[in-house]
């Protein structure tokens, strides 16, 4: 059919012990924009890889304008006009913007580099589809979304005509994603075909004309976006109806657990301040969110909070006692409890056993050492039992090294080993960022149960829905201060995306005015 | 339970394993040569390496006496592999750790054990600084220890050149280029034989080897029995998350560093204070505290391995003694390289067994990464 | 540039793997040019002039012990005689003498004591040279000032007594010509150093370069391969060296002259006498150290005519020199514990 | 006056291994390989490229053309420092072996494999491979008149008393090295696979040839380095260049990995190391008098004042991302 401009017919692709993807066959038109859903797991990035040309799969065709052909790398995926645009961005950090674009691609005379013209098409590109770049920044420097702009260009810049994007809301604040969505349609009404894979079935609801939805490798089905709803998408991935509402009792919040007063923390990127003295409370049974678009000194606070970064000003207090100067072992011992943004890179040691992460924090606990001599076997018993508890899947049990386990996993790992402390205050940081709907329902439903057994929750999510469903109570900070405080049933996603974009003053002065 | 005993028990064997099928390979590979260089002898010549170190008891002295210092190099260098450094300063720290001894020995007069503190003391400042930079300043290890290795070199020439009644011409000798002996200057600072050296009929012989295994033992135990060691291993894989729960992740930097340096001072001390060598003022690093690299790296970082490569390493190095003068004894240190090059690669053979045993058995996901520092082959070894 | 072209297999067997003459290195390697090359030399010589087996040992590190492990080896391997060049096997050879009555032993620039050199002894079985290196060292200063030089340098391995010896008899020979010379006091320098090492490297090199450079013209290199230092930084600034040990004149065209000592023709002669005992030391080489001087003709400079590149001293003066070193008429002082006293030569002893 | 000139030649002298060999780490571990190897590198270099000449000196045409010989022993330094770093390419990249391990065993073996080929061909215990005299460049090498006397002129004494072809070489790669590093697609290519491989490897980009590339470089330079230590230290060659790959190691790092401040910082450490030599020689520098073998202070000096560097500009100084990681397509 002549309608088709790429079809994946029977695609197979097998891992050692694992079939990622088992006969899938997706077909994608011309102008369209085609979702990709699925679990953590489910293959989704495989076989977009398959098509990129980073995987060979191990039965199947693929097929461009009708015509069979072999994908073996990237670039021949770059000669079919094929881009990707890859969940975690594939950029050269310490390289400029236009570096990274004309990357692999470079022009160049007699294998020297001639960046002129190249300049002259990103500016060309950037001003044509509205993607603002700044070509000599290094992209060590830019924000996330300019990032993925950026991931758009290279793509762009290449001619493609078929872009490929692996989830790439998960990083993007709200604002980014409707900027995101906007440039999407207008690349699909410049004909470009578009596959899109998201967890988020509000954004497929939004953008796509098209879903297929993969679980476990196999392929359920294709369906029309506008002949369907969440509901169904979430079942066809899932396989049982999911709650999109998080279950809560209502009780009273009792005393203050968190009590900060005028925090000022520095900056580590600039000369200002990143919180520039804020003051707010937690209370016991009750789940306060810290929104706001990323950079507005949440991380710093979070990190004054638990004692990694020093504040320069401000005082802490934890239950009544000052920790304003503690150091973080301290601060865990007093009841602080907290789930990194990067667990890679904060939450795991990911050369360790699972065992041997699960006690990160209480290894010195009179139950797991004996005169600074760890007790493994006390460790092992302890492991086992989380990870009955909480569910936690994995090769080895308590044995499995932490690296091979699935990014869900680990999260939960993380969660069990924070929540089983059963600490004062709980501080989670985008607890659930590139996670499947499942795992999320069960991470929300975790924090909830933490917050009903009556202790305080202290969440940092740029998720609005995240923030509207689990929250008691909304603070949204912008350029370090808390710009507003709000209660999720007496206000809008659109309310506080005004606020966290920084227009909540200004609406409040025109309200007053008008 | 008993599955996951097995396969543990099979992960150690594999990885004993590849340094056999190595160490094979590499004599396999010295053979040939011997035969390239001289086709006549070569049997001879391989016989040597091979059977030399077991030849006569003082020959097994011998070794044993070269593996003591080795043996602590290798600790050095393995003991900061595992906590995420290298310490390419094992030399600098050994020959520090050599002039406190003999300092605490000769000039002091104290006993051998003081002596033997003394030197750990002196490795310790060594590696103490390159750790301290690394730690607050964030400097390369790799390059402060290269540099702590000379200014180490040169400030102990400048120390003994300024000391005169550490060398040997104060007692007597017509030599001031190197330390007195100290069955000259104070005996009491020469480590103890009991009666080894009788039995073994060698004057190399004391119990520097038992003081060498005790400590791997130690560092064993300490870095995979301790809250200490766990704390020092997290550190190593994983700074920021080990700040995150409240390590302290810059002291512990230090602390591995200064313990790597402690390890190599000992060796400076025990090869010294053997009774047999001077120190010689010098002019090139010594080569001792490089030796540890090879050691640590074929044992794969393990404490108790060590014990076991650096007497292999030394039971060969007397063996190409005994080729001479037959053939040039370096052809020792080739043999040792091909093993070492071998066991690089033979580590991922390894991986690749054992992921694909376990693949079939689980079929579930495994390690992803198989490095020189599988972080628990040893504990697991002691728990199966 | 040197003889690489020469490729004599240094070992000769008969097949059953012994060799009947040793020889066990302390530091430095048989092919320094200098001390131990000499004395290898020797060995060879006779040997292949005589067809008999020889080979030399390394031992494994720089001790008493495994020179003594050393020396076991090679009597393991059939030695007869062991020559150990060196004073460091003083306390070796004192320790093997009696432990292996029927091997021979001919230790150079030593004689056996105990540790603590409390106790001396030299067994029948062993014969030792010493030879006067001040007297070689005085010639070579001597030479050098009356051939015009004005500005020395004396670069010395370790600070050893064989070195020493060489370096303070220069700077005798040295103070003597200028004030025959009837030189102003101090209008001859000397400035004076030791390497703390036999083998070159790129330090000396450096530091002689910096010599050259301040206007020394002529630098006495005393001490095995570091001449090769001093040759190096010398051809970069047209400045001179005089050898140590052997003629070195064949090293370099800059090496004007050197103080020799006979290394190479006493192991030959030694050896001699050696076999012509029927394979044991006569009576006048057991037990017996022969201190080898101007009189035994066991020192002096090269006097062939591609050797002497000297140009205002002639060989004849030379020789007139010898003859009064030879006869007792001039006489140098071989202390080394402090340095010499000089009337006209300056000297600069740095560190 | 002169003095200065000399002491400016001899910096130059020795800066021009340090920075050969250091530009040589910075190509391989920019493509992401730690090579430790450097030092064995070197000696491999060094051994084939003395050999080189010797066989030249021997077959007498070496001193006909002293120049053209000395060019194509630098050629045949650089030809063995590229086929041994092909031993660590082969174990780091093709077999994604730890490139520590690879590198150590290489560091270990060179020496070994020096000291027995030296025997193997010039005889046993014939340790030193001697390097003939007619290498050096002088006025005459460039058809100038020999000045008469002995008292050289400054500007004689800074371009004739130490310079071989390797000196004006190293420059002409040092500019080399910066053009490749910067304005090349070669060069942004291989700085992508050090930084992020993946991300390389999405734009078609072959992480493995890349590199195989900068370790061959790095063999290739260090090869050249290894010739122009054994040229400079003037001792011929003994199987050895007495820790110059190390610190050239220290030297990169020092220098950030980037070809300016390499040259910078083999300058800076050459010149401390040169200083130490004339300090008997320099009236304004301390003689530690009282103190037995001040030597050893200037022979530290180097060391310590680049330690005090280092400190103070630890802040700015950034590893390629990637270095020391094997990459392997299959894993993510
Ligand atoms: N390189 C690999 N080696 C081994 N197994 C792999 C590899 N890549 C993917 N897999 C397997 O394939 C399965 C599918 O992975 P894939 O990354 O395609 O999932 P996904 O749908 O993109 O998940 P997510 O939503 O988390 O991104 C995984 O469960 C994993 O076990
Ligand atoms: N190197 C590897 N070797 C073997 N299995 C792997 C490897 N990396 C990942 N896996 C397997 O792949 C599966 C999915 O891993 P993956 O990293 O895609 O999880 P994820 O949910 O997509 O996490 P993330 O949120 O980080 O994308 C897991 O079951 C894990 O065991
Ligand atoms: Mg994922
Ligand atoms: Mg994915």
């Amino acid at each position: 059919m002549e309608e088709y401009v790429i079809e994946m017919l029977n695609i197979t692709k097998s891992f050692p012990g694992i079939k990622a993807n088992d006969d899938i066959t997706l077909r994608l038109k011309k102008g369209e924009i085609h979702a990709l859903l699925g679990e953590n797991g489910a293959g989704k990035s495989t076989l977009m890889s398959v098509l990129f040309g980073l995987y060979q799969p191990d039965s199947g065709t693929i097929k461009k304008d009708g015509k069979p052909v072999k994908i073996s790398n990237p670039n021949d995926a770059n000669d079919l006009n094929i881009g990707m645009v890859h969940q975690h961005f594939k950029l050269v950090e310490v390289f400029t913007v236009l570096d990274n674009i004309i990357l692999g691609v470079e022009p160049n005379k007699f294998g020297f580099l001639t960046k002129k013209e190249a300049r002259e098409k990103v500016v060309a590109l950037s001003q044509k589809y509205s993607l603002s770049v700044e070509p000599d920044a290094l992209v060590e420097d830019i924000s996330v979304g300019m990032q993925q702009r950026v991931e758009i260009l290279k793509m762009l810049y290449r001619d493609n005509d078929i872009l490929i994007f692996d989830e790439p809301t998960a990083v993007l604040t709200p604002q980014e994603i409707k900027e995101l969505m906007s440039i999407m349609r207008g690349l699909a009404a410049e004909g470009k075909s578009i596959l899109f894979i998201t967890h988020k079935l509000n954004e497929i609801m939004e953008v796509a004309d098209r879903c297929t939805v993969l679980r476990k490798g196999k392929l359920i089905g294709t369906v029309e976006v506008a002949q369907t709803n969440r509901e169904e998408l979430s079942k066809m991935m899932v396989g049982r109806p999911i709650s999109f509402e998080v279950e809560k009792q209502d009780i009273e919040p009792g005393k203050t657990v968190l009590k900060v007063e005028n925090v000022v923390v520095p900056s580590k990127l600039h000369k200002n301040n990143a919180v520039k003295g804020i003051s707010f409370e937690v209370r016991e049974g009750e789940i306060v969110c810290l929104a706001g678009i990323e950079g507005n000194g949440q991380s710093e606070f979070v990190y004054a909070l638990t004692g990694i970064e020093k504040m320069s000003s401000g005082k802490i207090t934890l239950c009544g006692s000052d920790i304003s100067k503690a150091s973080i072992r301290k601060r865990s011992l007093l009841g602080i409890s907290h789930i990194p943004e990067d667990r890679h890179k904060y939450g795991l040691v990911l050369d360790f056993s699972l065992a041997e992460n699960l006690v990160l924090q209480h290894y010195r606990e009179k139950l797991f050492q004996r005169f600074g001599f760890i007790r493994f076997k006390e460790v092992r018993n302890y492991a086992r039992r989380l990870i009955e508890i909480y569910d936690i899947r994995s090769g080895q049990g308590p044995d499995t090294i932490a690296r091979s386990m699935s990014g869900g996993n680990q999260q939960k790992a993380i969660l069990a080993r924070e929540i089983d402390k059963n600490p004062q205050l709980l501080v989670a940081i985008q607890p659930t960022r590139g996670l499947d709907i499942g795992a999320i329902e069960n991470i929300h439903s975790l924090i909830v149960k933490q917050r009903d057994s009556g202790k305080a929750v202290l969440l940092v999510s740029l998720e609005l829905d995240e923030v509207m469903n689990v929250s008691d109570r909304i603070l949204v900070m912008y350029e370090g201060k808390i710009a507003g405080e709000f209660e999720p049933s007496k206000t809008t996603v659109e309310e506080l995306g005004l606020y966290m974009a920084g227009a909540g003053d200004k609406a409040r002065s025109t309200g007053q005015g008008g | 339970m008993k599955k996951v005993r097995e396969f543990l028990g099979r992960r150690s064997v594999a990885s004993f394993l590849s340094s056999l099928i190595s160490i094979i390979i590499g004599l396999v590979f010295g053979y040939l040569l011997l035969l390239a260089f001289d086709s006549e002898k070569a049997l001879f010549g391989i016989k040597q390496i091979l059977f030399a170190g077991v030849s006569s008891p003082a020959k097994i002295a011998k070794v044993l006496y070269q593996a003591a210092p080795l043996v602590l190099t290798g600790l050095s260098v393995g003991f900061a592999f595992k906590t995420g450094l290298f310490n390419i300063g094992a030399s600098g720290q050994y020959m520090v750790g050599a002039c406190f001894a003999l300092y605490t020995g000769i000039v002091l007069r104290q006993p051998w054990y003081v002596a033997m503190t003394a030197a750990m003391l002196g490795g310790a400042i060594w590696g103490l600084i390159p750790g301290l930079c690394k730690a607050l300043f964030n400097v390369n290890e790799v390059i402060t220890s290269i540099m702590f290795n000379w200014i180490g070199l040169f400030a102990v020439n400048l120390f003994f050149s300024n000391t005169p009644k550490i060398l040997a011409n104060y007692y007597g000798s017509a030599n001031a280029n190197r330390t007195a002996n100290l069955a000259a200057a104070n005996a009491r600072a020469i480590i103890p034989t009991l009666g080894l050296d009788k039995l073994l009929k060698s004057p190399f012989m004391n119990i520097s080897i038992l003081i060498a295994v005790a400590i791997a033992v130690v560092a064993f135990i300490v870095l995979n029995r301790t809250t200490f060691g766990y704390e020092l291993k997290a550190c190593g894989f994983n700074k920021n998350a080990s700040i995150y729960a409240g390590i302290n992740a810059k002291r512990n930097t230090a602390l591995s560093m200064t313990i790597a340096g402690c390890l190599a001072g000992i060796g400076g001390g025990i090869y010294y204070l053997s009774g047999t060598v001077q120190y010689t003022i010098e002019k090139v690093l010594l080569s001792m505290g490089f030796n540890g690299i090879p050691v640590a790296l074929l044992a794969q970082s393990n404490p108790i391995a060590t014990i076991f490569s650096a007497t292999f390493i030394s039971y060969i190095q007397v063996g190409g003694d005994a080729m001479q003068p037959e053939f040039a004894k370096e052809i020792i240190d080739i043999i040792i390289s091909v093993i070492i090059y071998l066991s690089a690669v033979s580590l991922l053979v390894k991986g690749l067994i054992t992921r694909l045993a376990e693949r079939k058995k689980e079929a579930a996901p495994s390690p992803g990464q198989d490095t020189a520092q599988t972080p628990d082959d040893s504990k697991q070894e002691a728990t199966s | 540039a040197g003889d690489t072209g020469e490729t004599t297999a240094a070992v000769t067997t008969k097949g059953d793997g012994t060799y009947e003459i040793a020889l066990v290195t302390d530091v430095g390697n048989i092919d320094d040019k200098s001390f131990n090359e000499g004395a290898w030399n020797g060995v060879k010589e006779y040997a292949e002039a005589n067809g008999v087996t020889y080979a030399y040992y390394r031992p494994t590190e720089d001790s008493t012990a495994a020179r003594v492990e050393t020396i076991g080896t090679a009597v393991e391997k059939g030695a007869k005689i062991v020559v150990c060049p060196g004073f460091l096997f003083e306390e070796a050879i004192y320790n093997v003498q009696d432990v292996y009555p029927n091997v021979y032993f001919l230790l150079l620039d030593g004689e056996p004591h105990t540790a603590d050199y409390s106790t001396y002894k030299t067994s029948p079985n062993v014969h030792c040279i010493l030879y006067q290196e001040e007297q070689a060292g005085y010639l070579a200063g001597y030479a050098a000032v009356m051939d015009g030089y004005t500005k020395l340098g004396f670069l010395g391995g370790m600070d050893v007594p064989a070195v020493i010896r060489y370096g303070f008899g220069f700077v005798q020979g040295a103070d003597a010509a200028a004030a025959a010379k009837g030189l102003a006091k101090d209008s001859v320098e000397i400035k004076y150093w030791y390497s703390d090492v036999f083998a070159p490297n790129d330090d000396i090199k450096t530091k002689m370069s910096g010599w050259y450079t301040e206007g020394t013209q002529v630098v006495f290199s005393c001490g095995g391969g570091i001449y090769l230092s001093a040759v190096a930084a010398a051809e970069a600034a047209d400045g001179k060296v005089i050898g140590v040990d052997v003629d070195q004149s064949g090293e370099s065209d800059l090496i004007i002259t050197s103080a020799m000592k006979g290394l190479t023709e006493s192991v030959k002669l030694s050896l001699t006498s050696f076999y012509a005992a029927g394979k044991k030391w006569d009576a006048s080489y057991a037990g017996k150290t022969a201190t080898l001087g101007a009189k035994d003709k066991g020192v002096g400079l090269p006097t062939a005519a591609s050797s002497w590149r000297l140009e205002k001293f002639t060989v004849a003066e030379y020789e007139a020199l010898f003859a009064k070193l030879a006869d007792g008429t001039i006489v140098v002082s071989n202390a080394t514990d402090k340095p010499p006293v000089t009337t006209v030569v300056k000297v600069d002893y740095q560190s | 006056m002169i003095i200065l000139a000399d002491i400016i030649a001899a910096t130059v002298l020795f800066a021009v291994p340090l920075l050969l060999v250091a530009l040589g780490g910075m190509f391989s571990e920019r493509s992401g390989v730690i090579n430790i190897a450097l030092e064995g590198t070197m000696i491999i270099g060094a051994l084939f490229g003395c050999l080189f000449l010797n066989f030249a000196d021997q077959g007498g045409w070496g001193k006909l053309h002293p120049q053209l010989a000395m060019l194509a022993a630098v050629a045949v330094a650089a030809a063995s420092g590229i086929v041994y770093s092909l031993l660590l390419a082969v174990a780091s990249v093709s077999l994604k072996a730890d490139q520590t391990i690879g590198g150590t065993a290489l560091n270990m073996l060179a020496p070994a494999f020096a000291i027995v080929l030296t025997w193997a061909i010039q005889g046993q215990g014939k340790t030193t491979i001697y390097i003939p005299n007619w290498i050096r460049i002088t006025k005459a090498t460039l058809g100038m008149a020999a000045a008469a006397g002995r008292e050289k002129g400054f500007w004689e004494t800074l371009f004739f008393k130490s310079m071989f072809l390797t000196t004006p070489i190293a420059f002409l790669l040092l500019a080399a090295a910066i053009v490749v590093m910067y304005k090349t697609r070669f060069g942004l290519r291989l700085r992508s696979c050090g930084e992020h491989p993946q991300a390389a490897d999405a734009v078609g980009i072959n992480v493995y040839k890349m590199r195989y590339s900068g370790v061959l470089i790095s063999g290739f330079l260090a090869g050249i380095g290894g010739i122009a230590f054994t040229i400079a230290a003037g001792s011929g060659f003994q199987s050895t260049v007495a820790g110059y790959g190390f610190l050239a190691l220290a030297v990169m790092i020092f220098g950030n990995w980037k070809p300016w401040r390499i040259l910078g910082a083999a300058v800076f450490f050459a010149f401390f190391k040169v200083i130490g030599a004339y300090s008997g020689s320099l009236a304004f520098l301390p003689d530690f008098k009282g103190v037995g073998s001040s030597q050893y202070i200037y022979q530290m000096l180097p060391y310590i004042v680049t330690m005090i560097v280092l400190i103070f500009s630890s802040k700015k100084s950034r590893a390629p991302k990637a270095e020391g990681i094997p990459y392997d397509k299959g894993k993510r």
